[in-house]
């Protein structure tokens, strides 16, 4: 279980973060905090044409937190705004231990399904992805 | 109700109870005090004892298993509390320690922010202390005015008087669902929809109903509502305020501690959201969890029944002391619970009550925390109130001993 | 040290504890999340469950035998705990929730009476947010100052540094016994020394140490001392505010409503006398019982017992973690109790605590509720804090689970 | 036991109290309360000489308080102080079942023995002699 929750891909996102930074403006900026450990998750996006053509995060947290929104600049660049719907809807779910089916598509992500057997982790998995989802209601 | 007087059997309820059962050292007591305090099935008790025996942890704080499985059972309870008072959502229960901390910080937390020099607040004249003195330091501390609804001399409140009594500088009617002298249902539904057309919000103070009818925050579209558990089969130390979402929201908060803040610099403090806000310290959480049990065993049994079994019972028990010599019954006949307030000849109360002890039958006497009701009324009184697991055969055993009350103070049988 | 480490034998202290008994659906758990809250003995569960199945009833309020009974066991309680801190008589014990409510019942109460504009409050950089927030609000309401008494690099408090700090504008001092983040035994009693000398209050927050050393408020003299029932083996619910007499009676009251008054009258209130004034509501009377229960424990093991045999566990499980490579504690060495933060290489503390879960371990990690001290200490920490029943086979655990957990996270074995 | 509570000798003071009403001035006024069950006994006192020369009581209350305070005139009247603070102890120790030997010279008192069996009423009985005691502190 341990093994699974711990996976070299995560360790590797967390060691090693991709999409780490902030954009210059324009872009929209959203925060997302754990008030129960502390794990910060800020998101800079751009957003051209309902297509998010630049995505960086910053804050800081545990491993799980970060390589989760690691995983997560990696995947919504350059999707459209319904793909990157769908994104948060598979990993969410994923964490939470509800998905079925595919998850092929999901790539590097698939590492986070280890989670589910850590429901006090849950949290620092989906935070990024909670915070994207408020940014793209700023969009929208 | 014939059929609904069925649902109910007292005895059976009274099993459930280690209160009633035979104890070597203890003598059965007729348990008759029920709006101070009701007994506690063994369901709450294990409830508790199970937590403290086997769950216990800290809640909301990172780090274990045994913590995570406190704070889901933690939050299970609000979620209960919720969906009992029929709230929007669990984030509109707050848990504290009963109805007077409730009380107190929608009057401090609320008032201090909302009540301006000028402003009214009525309350009526039949609340406990609890509805009462908050108010009336609130007022004094922001100058505010503190009107008083007077009751009717059967013991009402009449919607006109509160008509005359609203104006636009009104911020706020706090009344009580169910008086614990009395024993009147008051309209609350009504006084809520007055409120809210004069322009100000209205709490109801459950204590005295949460046990013994339904109560529905969306139905009577109260803006603050709370209880005691310890009233309602549960332990003490808790008890629940809800408030509407765009209250808790606009509210600072109460006491201030760990768990209710996201961040603390010297500089700048950021407040959790509500109902983390207004939940300041380790909370009451065996006790909370004791609750959650409380409210699924008044379910068990099912709130019409209880409601329609102890209106027979409170029609009982109303004909046992109207024909009572020497008595003399408080407040409204109609919608009436079974609390019920009187005297018997001139016998002070507690000579009164210390005659029903002797006979293992608990009543309370004196003022029950509502001085001005209690002066508007004469004086002492004594109190019986009843609970499910009455029957006919306590009012009996009332209604003999208040007959061997009189011999003993010498009045002619 | 040898003789006293025989007085305790924690294997046979656990077997007082159900949660430390095999459980059939249960995995048994190294609990060192005791400065979070502890565990709870047999005799304090049963107290409270005994209570509320045989004695139930609610206080100070006449009628009745099981009210009598029920008040003697509180009131008894309050006895018990004015023993425990040697306070000069009952009346100087409040119960309250525990001990974020008691300070902020002080700030509140007292604060608002007596800090003026101007004025100046001490704290300390090692306040848990229960013992800053509350007079971080203050100052700001008041338009007093708040001063800040910064801790050493080690992570002591240097008396000299107070003495800077103290003006006679200085109104009151508010410093924790023991820090719950770094475990270091603050100098109390000098500290109200320099504070009196300075004209001002002292206010000594004893939650972390109240069950693990001896507490004594005549000789610390501290004007305010509070404690939480849950961290002191004893219910949820349930805490004690001492403060000396002469402050509860200039203070007004706090929370208002029932049981707190001699007289309402629409005109004019009288409060009752301290410690009633101050409880208003029914209180949390099963978990008095039940903290009586807790403080009868831990006088049965011995408070001088308890502190030699968790004094020595200290020192072992800080050679232990000293010796594991990769931990950086914080805290003072001298003058610590079993409670320390530390950080593994350069794990996040959440990922430690899951590893330490997963191998059934409790610690906590996080902030611990003292972000400015957490934020000087650079992040977030672990937290293992020992109690009376653990013993070297835990810290042995311990530290082969943070052995483990550098390899998992990829340091050299 | 209810029969020894209620006695008729206790009935008797509390349907005709003997030393109801109030002095004229010069004198001392003390009020006595017992917040639990509102109980209120006021007395009014006349010492010369180191005794009391006249007292008389009102208020209101069950009967074991007025009654009490009935008996408490008739016994302390002409006394001198020592003797009205040693009638305040045997009263009391009395009515707490704390009084051994002579009950002898305790007069229309002793009824109030009953009281003993009913722990809750014992500060009903004991009211009247506490607010003596606090009465004659300020002669003194
Ligand atoms: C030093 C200190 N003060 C205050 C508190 C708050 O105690 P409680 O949450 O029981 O009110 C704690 C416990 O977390 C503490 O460790
Ligand atoms: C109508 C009413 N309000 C408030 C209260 C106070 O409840 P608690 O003492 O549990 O805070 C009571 C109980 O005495 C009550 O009957």
């Amino acid at each position: 279980m341990l093994d699974e929750l711990y996976q070299a891909i995560i360790l590797d996102h967390y060691r090693q973060p991709r999409g780490r930074g902030e954009l210059e403006p324009p872009k929209i900026t959203q925060e997302g905090f754990n008030p129960s450990c502390g794990d910060e998750v800020i998101i800079d996006l751009r957003v051209e044409d309902g297509r998010i053509t630049d995505v960086r995060f910053h804050g800081h947290g545990c491993s799980i937190s970060q390589a989760s929104a690691s995983m997560m600049t990696e995947a919504v660049r350059g999707k459209t705004l319904a793909e990157a719907h769908a994104l948060i809807q598979q990993a969410t779910a994923l964490v939470k231990g509800e998905l079925d089916g595919d998850f092929e598509t999901l790539g590097d992500i698939v590492a986070l399904a280890g989670v589910r057997y850590f429901p006090v982790r849950v949290k620092c998995a989906t935070l990024a992805w909670h915070t994207l989802e408020e940014a793209l209601k700023q969009v929208e | 109700m014939k059929t609904a007087r069925l649902s109910v059997n007292a005895g059976e309820v009274r099993r459930q109870f280690p209160f009633f059962q035979p104890h070597p050292e203890m003598r059965s007591v007729i348990y008759l005090d029920n709006a101070a305090t009701t007994q506690k099935p063994y369901t709450v008790i294990e409830a508790v004892s199970n937590f403290w025996a086997h769950h216990n942890a800290t809640v909301h704080r990172g780090g274990h298993g045994v913590g995570a499985k406190a704070s889901e059972l933690y939050e299970a309870a609000r979620t209960r509390v919720a969906q009992f008072l029929n709230a929007r959502e669990p984030n509109e229960i707050v848990f504290t320690r009963g109805t007077t901390e409730a009380i107190n910080l929608v009057a401090t937390a609320w008032g201090e922010a909302f009540v301006q020099a000028g402003d009214e607040i009525i309350v009526t004249e039949l609340e406990h202390h609890a509805n009462l003195l908050p108010w009336m330091r609130l007022a004094e501390k922001q100058q505010a005015t503190l009107k008083v609804w007077r009751i009717t001399d059967d013991g009402r409140l009449n919607l006109d008087d509160l008509r005359e009594l609203l104006t636009e500088r009104t911020r706020l009617v706090a009344v009580s669902h169910i008086s614990n002298v009395l024993g009147g249902v008051n309209p609350v539904a009504e006084i809520c929809h007055l409120a809210h057309a004069a322009g100000a919000l209205c709490l109801v103070d459950a204590a005295q109903s949460i046990a013994h009818m339904r109560v529905d925050v969306q139905r009577i579209e109260c803006d603050f509502l709370m209880f005691s558990g310890h009233k309602a089969y549960g332990p003490t130390g808790i008890g629940a305020l809800y408030a509407k979402r765009e209250h808790l929201e606009a509210m600072p908060p109460y006491h201030v501690g760990g768990g209710m803040v996201q961040t603390v610099r010297w500089e700048r403090v950021r407040w959790a959201e509500p109902p983390m806000k207004f939940e300041a310290g380790t909370p009451p959480i065996g006790e909370a969890i004791g609750l959650h049990a409380a409210l699924d065993f008044i379910d068990s049994i099912g709130r019409e029944a209880i409601e329609s079994y102890e209106h027979e019972l409170t029609q009982y028990a109303l004909r046992r002391l109207q024909e009572t010599p020497g008595v003399r019954l408080y407040g409204p006949v109609p919608d009436r619970t079974g609390i019920f307030a009187f005297t018997l000849e001139d016998i002070h109360p507690h000579d009164i009550a210390t005659v029903l002890d002797t006979r293992d039958i608990a009543v309370r006497a004196g003022l029950h925390c509502a001085h001005p009701l209690s002066e508007r009324l004469g004086g002492p009184t004594v109190r019986a109130s009843l609970a499910l697991y009455n029957d006919t055969d306590h009012i009996d055993a009332l209604i003999e001993a208040l007959h061997h009350t009189r011999q003993v103070f010498g009045y002619a049988g």
